[in-house]
């Protein structure tokens, strides 16, 4: 792998490092600029003149389009995302992007632009996707191009698409905790407002309200979290912080802030007991908006337990295990246990999608929890290792595919909402017989959000249960003679169990998909 | 050699099958019903160049190869493609004795389910489902890798779970949803077992074919010769607690599919609901998936844990033999009577397996592969009682004999073979069972009072029988008048297709009942193999254990 | 390699083709369904074809002329009780004992040949024609089968390939795959008139009958192969195979020969599992005259014979004593019991029923003697004690050749006897004739609706008369000389174990009640006068008819003749068999002599008192209830003459009036068949019935109630687990804020 | 100068009563401003931490904090007053048409 360059800002190389954040930058002015474009006239003070400035006043046609601001959106998203994903087939640099003084900012690397990918893939996906769903009333009318609403409305929700998008590629790339804060701030913001968008219905401010205040405790919470442990380190850099970590990282502080952050970031990915607003406000928002909640949105809140769970706090040598072990391992167990049995009874399909996806986030979960346990030093050290990197490809694997299948579910939704079904799993009925690909596409969704074989939904599960279940092995190393799958660590087992657990209730959960499908049908 | 499976075998149904289905799916509704018959003829042709593969391979035109003498853990036909490499995944076909035959028995059956089910409605999607079916299921056999086996093993899931909901009956919605998770959720509980076998294997023996990041390999060749070679007289290959517990999450899997005792309750429902030719798929050959998997993993690679088992599959097979049996003489519905007698079928198959001799695990797979002919014959005639009288009750017609002679014909031959008369294909298989079962007893010191079971067996098969044939093809005549259902409509017999996938089952029926050695040599070789390659070397004279 | 005929010995030119014996049959099965199927209806088909029944005559013929070829062979000495036709492998397999080397095992089919199955396959492929001429008469005339005869000759065939390949195939397996095959055709030819729900009943409960018997011999099968690894008459009756299981299991091979002869329990129709065979009367007459009386049910008698090696193997002295007392005791019940049954039978196909039964049981209980003498006796070194068994069993063969002959022969007759009171009946009550229905209360199988007929059809008068006179052991005349010898064989084997005195004294006693219901019967039927208008108008019987019962009349009568040949000694070796040094004068005098002057005075005794009670007490009794002259103006054919008059002077001589006797509750419990079917339906219907209907309610309560309780459980829990989803977002907070302290807790408190 | 540590400690406590108000309280600026609470505990801890640590980078933390806490205010009020304008009420325990 290439060595890490290292630049300061706005220096050589600074632009090709950032490109994709300058492409969303670019595309945020447009926004701004081009639906505003118009036949207004500059009155010069004290004459008569109008100077035509071409701002405001009477709309030319093409910028009075209300489409065209999801035009503007989708085609900056989505050349953002061309543009990493060419970054990546040209072969990668990695950059640091240090301050001044010397700070790291910012890290370019394989790590943060697959993340990079998944968000800007699905928030273009989102964007495009919406182009038709921004209706005057609300959801539920057909769509005559005049019902949309005016294009300086559309501006307003695509410039929340990109700023979201921007905000996540920060949390993507910071290296200091405070600058991911404020990237996961820039992005929370948008989502509140994305969340809030239809203010003309009760749901969707309801949804957005609660969103909001919940996610802004969390991050209060978070932030709080954030001055203990700048507090305990004197700096908040996760080079800082690990290192100080591994040398006093038992004391009371840093273990209450690291908790305390990881509130922030279990709102993010809606893990249990802070995935409460998370229903609410998938059903109350559009089900692109919702689609982004549950993917991008739950991957940049992952990525900031990574970043925070195995940089910061890395499981020690000594013992083998992290300290938030346990925690983060209860947490899995409720979370999954939680969202599966919660989507098993619910009727309304975006609800259902949204419960899954709580316990999509208790599978990460599980599986961070599994890096967590693995122990560092075994005699088969090289063994696990490769172990916790199978467990993060997979981690990343699942996200990616993710992004493909629950969005896709929340998409078909909203085709549906558009014509008004969607808030109930019966007014799917009959699916097959109007849009028959449309049909199949669902089918497809939800088997391969179940893990059924051969989706790619399969082999993400497989791949994390895989994880879990080498760390779980790896552990008995030791004893792995006779009477050793009695002699399990407690945890592990603990945690194959709630995981056999979790996942046959997900396939529980299919009951309703299937029940969905027989719907459809 | 040639790779005649990947692609002619498994690659072709299943993506001619999407083909098709895409082709379909842009179609509308009066597109759709010229496009029926077409398509029609198209399957039946691509299922008939996969049968005549299939049997040209059986008489050694296609690839040369001798299906008996293939040593234990040897292939034939074996071909192996890098698919994931770096967790040791590949793409790996191969057959040999134990699978060749139900290959076969899928590719013999898909053309017959397509005569059969001729007029079946949305022909257009049917047909090419059926195709998917097929290819799906020959992959679950011929597949030579973990992780590829599981991928086909959930895949016939899927095409089956539409055949229920879009073409079954009126409860198709429940029956299929439970069908769908009950057997997904076993084999889940399957797939722990198989990742946890994956990382039991020892990375410090380098494995062929092992993945880079892991170090460890699905490759179920390896992983036998593996097992082959640590597990020995008193050693069990990776400790004998692990052994059971994967023996156990294993067999699971497979006792949910097969379905044995207590976990067959999603059999009749999908059975009743399903049409006909999903259920002529599925109790012809997804049943006997179960019973592969068990023969090909936990009894390959488990010996051991096989002996601790045996007492307690002799229990679950002989609870599901006279379990399956009795539930039968309390049914009124015909198809569920079947679907249970299915259950009862399945538990010789258990009780074969039990005994540990080779008699018995060549009854075992001679069932499968008889039940496999007979079985769908009995659903077609349901299929057919259903199609004409719009009604599964067994009683709602009777005197078939005189108004659908071909259908009365084609019950009672279904029925005398199901019941195990001689010269069908279905009483080689239970004698042998027989006598296994008695050999094993008695050279092992166990009560004889075993034998309890499958002789009620024998008498309470036939009197469920007896008693459905007597109230549907006897009596009546002219008295009785056809069911209400029917609103006066003169009953029919069965159609021509119907008529011709009749006698080609029942042909077939008699050929393997009169002439078993076609398909028995191979089978018995095979068991004389594992038992001469693995069991021998490691149970022999070895009584500890069990 | 199986499949692979490997032929190297060949003993003979006819004994290759045996196979085409079963193997004919079996093709004109497949041929005449098929071309049934095909053209039925059609007027060729019908007229020229007789429905299939010409190609079975043909095909049967065959099988005759092959049979009779194999036997003449067998007789000339290519015999031997070893393989003739080469093994096909038909199932290869093998075993594992525990060791370190698997077994092959091999379960083959060839062809056996010894005495015993020569006697079997001739009456078998003699009486499979004779029936099937005699079915073309019967079946082909009565408009009630129109376009569905091909059925019939479809499974005719298939029966006798069945039947045929039982007697010659050379294992135990085969013996009951055969045998299997031939309850199926059973099975399918008393459900003939499918449309009767009477028809229907019998022929499943004579499936479900035998098949419990069946169970039992197979189960009794395995174990045999179990102590022996084989099943084939060539391994298993080899003396030293049977040397080594004597030492070691003498006891399991009693269990196991006693559990085989449950099934032959089942298939000849004995207590307890005899009651099939009476409801099986409601298949054509044919089928009742070819299955349920003359070879069929000899299968059990076949299978029972076939044990003999083991009961007279050196090694096995003495051990297996208890099994032959049960069979003769089983015999010896049924005998009495049917024959008492018999006595209020009014359905002239039931009285032969349980004729049939009866007799059947005399078989059983001669062989049951049989093998008590061979395996008590020391016959391999005593000449006298081999004499004695080698009769005792050969008297058995023989009844049984002769009760084939003679109730084969009295069922065509009777069968002769209903259609043509059938005719009668429709050429009266229906001028109609396409109205074929039998939808009236006419019963044509009814001696009430007979009588006098003696007259109308001579020729089957005849040979019902000479039939039960067979049946009966009036000296001289077919079963005389076979029965007699069962009767003294039992007195002989009671005088050694005081047990035996009780079949003993069952056939002897049977003997008189056999009398008494054979003569009954004829003479309600034949003798007197007509009971009703239709037995008046009842004419003669058509030549297919006719043809078959005139030869088995002749069979029949020249029963003499065959016992002279030495059929009375016909046993498992030539010593004293077939055209041995005695010429046939010598052995005919022999035979009377050993007969009615039997040097020992207690069987002297014996013959005389038998003889007076079959042919004097019996017939006597009858005559004086049911004796007759015809009506006025009507007369017979000499030959009868003297028998009508003889009973028309007992009925007037010592007429009494047996009406209290017939509406005893004895009377009445037999005309109900002791209740025994009743008490069979009943377990049938409460336990069996109630314990299915149970357990399927199990199944759907129980196992499938845990599922669908998981199912609802979690539905429900899910209710639960969203009801925390209270709507308002104070709650959330609250939980967010118990999860932050929760997990501070946590990761501190681990820490 | 003040301890750091007490300025923690009234941080803490701040924080206690912000996160105790945002549950007690029905009234959605209530719960607001108990949220501001938080956010300001947090940034008194941070200028606390950046004087014990003699570390500019702490007060420039407090300041986006403090651009942070005023947009969230910004939303926030925005998104409440849709709220009223739908359902007429901002009391969290009666906005409840989306639950279970």
């Amino acid at each position: 792998m290439s060595e890490i360059t290292t630049i300061e800002p706005f220096t050589e190389g600074f632009v090709e490092a950032l490109l994709p954040e300058l492409i969303l930058f670019t595309g945020m002015l447009l926004l701004i600029l081009v639906p505003n474009l118009g036949k207004g006239t500059f009155r010069i003070p004290g004459t008569q003149l109008r100077l035509p400035w071409l701002l405001g006043g009477t709309r030319f046609k093409f910028s009075s389009d209300p489409r065209l601001p999801a035009w503007i959106a989708s085609i900056t998203l989505g050349s953002a995302f061309l543009n990493v994903l060419y970054v990546f087939s040209q072969g990668l640099e990695r950059v640091l992007i240090v301050s001044e003084s010397g700070k790291e900012l910012l890290l370019i690397n394989g790590f943060s632009r697959i993340f990079e990918l998944i968000f800007f893939g699905a928030l273009a996906l989102a964007a495009f996707s919406s182009m038709n769903r921004l209706q005057v009333k609300g959801i539920g009318s057909k769509i005559p191009e005049n019902e949309l609403y005016n294009n300086r409305r559309q501006a307003d929700f695509y410039i929340l698409m990109v700023t979201c998008a921007l905000g996540m590629s920060v949390v993507a790339l910071a290296q200091d905790l405070f600058v991911l804060f404020i990237g996961l701030e820039l992005a929370s913001f948008s989502t509140y407002v994305l969340v809030a968008f239809l203010k003309e219905s009760k749901v969707g401010v309801e949804s957005g309200m609660k969103y909001f205040i919940v996610g802004s405790v969390a991050s209060g919470v978070g932030l709080y979290g954030l001055s203990m442990l700048y507090l305990w380190a004197g700096s908040l850099q996760f080079s800082v912080l690990a290192a100080t970590f591994a040398v006093s990282g038992t004391t009371a502080l840093p273990l209450i802030g690291i908790g305390f952050v990881l509130v922030g970031f279990g709102f993010k990915v809606s893990a249990a007991p802070f995935h409460f607003a998370a229903p609410d406000a998938y059903a109350g928002a559009m089900s692109p908006v919702a689609g982004v909640l549950a993917t991008a949105s739950k991957a940049m809140g992952m990525l900031g337990l990574v970043r925070m769970l195995l940089i910061v706090a890395a499981p020690e040598s000594s013992d083998g295990s992290a300290v938030w072990l346990v925690c983060l391992g209860a947490m899995a167990a409720v979370t999954m246990t939680w969202g599966n049995l919660a989507a098993l009874g619910s009727d309304n399909p975006k609800r259902m999608l949204a419960y899954s996806s709580v316990a999509h986030a208790g599978y990460m979960l599980a599986a961070l929890t599994a890096v967590g346990a693995w122990n560092w030093d075994a005699a088969v050290a090289g063994d696990a290792s490769a172990a916790a990197v199978a467990v993060m490809t997979a981690l990343l694997f699942h996200l990616v595919v993710l992004v493909a299948f629950k969005l896709g579910a929340f998409l078909v939704l909203s085709i549906l909402e558009s014509e008004g079904g969607g808030s109930r799993l019966s007014s799917l009925g009959g699916l097959a017989k109007r849009e028959p690909l449309l049909a199949v596409a669902m089918f497809i969704f939800m088997i391969s959000l179940a893990g059924v074989p051969p989706m790619a939904g399969f082999l993400s599960k497989l791949l994390v249960i895989m994880g879990i279940v080498r760390v779980a092995v790896g552990d008995m190393g030791a004893e792995i003679s006779d009477g050793g799958i009695y002699a399990l660590g407690d945890h592990a087992l603990g945690l194959v169990a709630c995981l056999a657990y979790g996942h046959q209730l997900s396939h529980f959960r299919l009951l309703l998909s299937s029940c969905r499908r027989c719907d459809v049908l | 050699m040639d790779d005649w499976i990947s692609m002619p075998l498994v690659g072709f149904p299943l993506v001619a099958s999407i083909v098709l289905l895409a082709f379909v799916s842009n179609a509308n509704e009066s597109m759709r019903r010229r496009l029926a018959n077409p398509i029609r003829m198209a399957t039946l042709v691509f299922s008939l160049v996969l049968l005549v593969i299939t049997t040209g391979m059986f008489f050694q035109y296609f690839g040369n190869v001798s299906w008996e003498g293939i040593s234990f853990n040897n292939y034939e036909f074996l071909h192996r493609y890098s698919w994931m490499e770096s967790l040791g995944i590949h793409w790996s076909v191969g057959m040999d004795a134990l699978s060749f035959p139900m290959v076969w028995l899928t590719t013999f059956l898909l053309p017959v389910t397509i005569i059969a089910t001729w007029n079946e409605k949305n022909g257009a999607t049917y047909f090419p489902i059926l195709l998917a079916m097929g290819g799906a299921l020959i992959g679950v056999f011929v597949s030579l890798d973990l992780f590829m086996f599981y991928v086909f093993w959930e895949l016939t899931l899927i095409p089956m779970f539409f055949l229920i909901l879009v073409w079954g009956g009126a409860d198709r919605k429940y029956a299929s949803q439970k069908f769908f998770i009950y057997t997904f959720t076993a084999s889940v509980v399957m797939l722990l077992g198989l990742i946890t076998l994956y990382f039991f294997q020892d990375p410090v023996n380098p494995l062929d074919y092992a993945g880079s990041m892991t170090g460890r390999t699905f490759d179920i060749p390896t992983i036998t010769q593996h097992a082959l070679m640590e597990n020995s007289n008193g050693n069990w290959y990776l400790g004998a607690n692990i052994q059971k517990v994967l023996f156990a999450m294993l067999m699971l899997g497979f006792l949910v599919k097969l379905p044995a005792v207590p976990f067959h309750t999603w059999l009749p429902d999908a059975h009743v609901q399903a049409p006909t030719g999903g259920s002529m798929l599925l109790a012809g050959v997804m049943l006997k998936m179960g019973a592969y998997g068990m023969f090909r993993l936990p009894i390959s690679l488990f010996p051991h844990a096989l002996q601790y088992f045996q007492l307690a599959l002799l229990i679950i097979g002989m609870v599901s033999l006279v379990w399956g049996a009795i539930v039968c003489l309390g049914q009124t519905n015909l198809k569920k009577m079947v679907a249970y007698s299915s259950v009862s079928h399945m538990g010789v198959i258990l009780v074969g397996i039990a005994t540990m001799q080779p008699m018995g695990w060549a009854a075992a797979l001679f069932m499968m592969f008889a039940h496999g002919i007979i079985s769908p014959m009995l659903f077609a005639v349901c299929g057919a009682f259903k199609h004409h009288y719009h009604s599964m009750e067994i009683g709602a017609m009777r005197g078939m004999a005189k108004h659908s002679p071909w259908l009365a014909t084609s019950m009672m031959f279904a029925w005398m073979a199901s019941l195990g008369l001689p010269l069908l294909a279905g009483f080689v298989a239970e004698i042998m069972m027989f006598i296994a079962l008695w050999y094993f007893l008695a050279a092992e010191g166990w009560s004889v009072f075993w034998m309890v079971g499958p002789a009620l067996v024998l008498a309470v098969t036939a009197a469920y029988y007896l008693w459905s044939m007597q109230r549907t093809i006897f009596e009546g005549g002219d008295e009785t008048q056809p069911p209400s259902s029917l609103h006066g409509a003169p009953v029919p017999d069965i159609a021509n297709p119907e008529k011709l996938a009749m006698l080609i089952l029942a042909f077939f029926t008699i050929v393997f009942g009169v002439m078993p050695w076609i398909a028995l040599d191979m089978m018995h070789d095979w068991t004389i193999q594992i038992f001469e390659g693995l069991i021998l070397p490691v149970l022999g004279n070895f009584n500890g254990g069990a | 390699m199986a499949g692979t005929e490997v032929t190297t010995t060949v003993h003979s030119e006819w004994m290759q083709y045996a196979p085409l014996i079963i193997l004919l049959p079996m093709m004109a099965f497949a041929v005449i369904l098929f071309l049934g199927r095909v053209f039925n209806g059609h007027p060729f088909w019908k007229k020229n074809l007789k429905e299939g029944g010409l190609i079975a005559l043909p095909v049967m013929g065959a099988s005759l002329i092959l049979s009779l070829l194999l036997i003449s062979e067998f007789l000339k000495g290519y015999s031997g009780v070893e393989d003739i036709f080469e093994k096909i492998a038909w199932v290869n397999t093998g075993i594992w004992n525990g060791g370190s080397t698997t077994e092959s095992v091999s379960f083959g089919f060839g062809i056996y040949v010894d005495h015993v199955t020569v006697m079997l396959l001739f009456v078998a492929s003699f009486l499979c024609l004779l029936i099937n001429v005699f079915s073309i008469g019967y079946m082909n005339t009565d408009p009630i089968n129109d376009n569905r005869n091909h059925r019939f000759y479809a499974e005719f065939v298939l029966f006798c390939s069945g039947m045929l390949g039982m007697v010659l195939a050379d294992s135990f397996l085969w013996l009951f795959i055969f045998w299997e095959i031939m309850g199926l055709c059973s099975y399918l030819l008393i459900g003939f008139y499918y449309e009767r729900p009477s028809a229907a009943s019998a022929a499943k409960k004579a499936f479900l009958t035998t098949r419990i018997g069946d169970v039992f011999l197979m189960i009794g099968l395995v174990m045999l192969w179990d102590l022996f690894g084989s099943l084939d008459y060539a391994v298993v009756f080899d003396t030293h195979n049977i040397e080594m299981v004597a030492e070691s299991s003498a006891g399991t091979l009693q269990w196991a020969l006693g559990l085989m002869f449950i099934g032959a329990v089942g298939k000849s129709a004995q207590f307890p599992l005899h009651v099939w065979l009476p409801d099986a009367m409601e298949g054509p007459t044919p089928v009742s005259a070819l299955i349920h009386a003359a070879t069929m049910v000899n299968a059990g008698l076949y299978l029972v014979a076939r044990m003999f090696p083991f009961f007279g193997a050196e090694a096995l002295h003495g051990d297996l004593d208890d099994l032959a007392f049960i069979i003769a005791a089983v015999g010896g019940i049924t005998a009495v019991m049917a024959a008492a049954i018999a006595f209020v039978q009014m359905d002239l196909k039931k009285v032969l029923a349980y004729s049939t039964m009866s007799q059947l049981a005399y078989i059983f209980t001669g062989l049951g003697c049989a093998m008590y003498l061979a395996n008590t006796l020391d016959w391999h070194h005593d000449s006298d004690a081999h004499y004695i068994v080698v009769v005792a069993f050969g008297a058995s063969l023989f009844h049984l050749f002769n009760h084939a002959m003679a109730k084969g022969m009295l069922f065509m007759a009777s069968g002769s006897v209903i259609h043509e009171v059938h005719h009668a009946h429709h050429h009266l009550h229906h001028d109609d004739h396409g109205d074929d229905h039998h939808d009236d209360d006419f019963d044509a199988q009814s001696m009430e609706n007979m009588g006098g007929l003696a007259s109308k059809m001579p020729i089957t008068a005849t040979a019902m008369l000479v039939g039960s006179a067979s049946i009966m052991g009036l000296p001289l005349i077919g079963g005389f000389w076979s029965k007699e010898g069962i009767i003294a064989n039992a007195w002989r084997v009671a005088q050694d174990d005081p047990r035996f005195l009780f079949p003993a004294m069952c056939v002897l006693i049977g003997a008189a009640m056999t009398g008494f219901y054979m003569s009954r019967m004829w003479l309600k039927t034949f003798a007197g006068k007509p009971n009703n208008e239709v037995a008046a108008h009842v004419g003669p019987t058509n030549i297919w008819i006719k043809t078959p019962l005139f030869i088995l009349t002749f069979v029949t009568l020249s029963s003499i003749l065959l016992a002279g040949m030495g059929f009375t000694h016909w046993a498992a070796d030539t010593e004293y068999s077939f055209l041995s040094e005695k010429n046939l004068i010598d052995g005919i005098l022999y035979e009377m002599g050993h007969a009615f002057a039997n040097s020992d005075s207690f069987f002297f005794i014996l013959t005389y008192v038998a003889i007076f009670l079959g042919a004097v007490i019996g017939p006597g009794i009858a005559m004086a209830l049911y004796g007759g002259k015809l009506a006025d103006g009507e007369d017979t054919k000499p030959w009868m003459r003297p028998v009508i008059r003889l009973s028309e002077f007992v009925n007037k001589r010592f007429h009494f009036d047996n009406t209290a006797l017939r509406e005893s509750s004895l009377a009445i419990a037999l005309e109900n068949r002791l209740y025994i079917d009743e008490y069979y339906d009943k377990a049938m219907l409460n336990i069996v019935a109630g314990f299915s209907t149970k357990v399927a309610e199990a199944d759907t309560e129980v196992i499938d109630g845990t599922i669908k309780a998981i199912e609802s459980g979690s539905q429900s829990l899910s209710s639960v687990v969203r009801s925390l989803t209270t709507g308002s977002a104070r709650d959330y907070i609250l939980m967010v804020a118990v999860g932050t302290l929760i997990i501070s807790l946590l990761i501190w408190g681990v820490a | 100068m003040i301890d750091p540590a007490w300025v923690s400690a009234l941080s803490a406590l701040m924080f206690v009563i912000g996160l105790g108000g945002a549950f007690t309280r029905k009234n959605a600026i209530i719960v607001l401003m108990c949220i501001e609470l938080m956010l300001n505990a947090a940034n008194m801890q941070f200028a606390a931490a950046a004087v014990h640590h003699g570390d500019t980078t702490g007060w420039v933390y407090t300041l986006f904090a403090i651009a942070i806490a005023a947009s969230e205010v910004a939303i926030g009020l925005a998104i409440f007053l849709a709220v009223y304008g739908q359902h007429e009420t901002i009391s969290l325990d009666d906005v409840d048409v989306l639950r279970n």
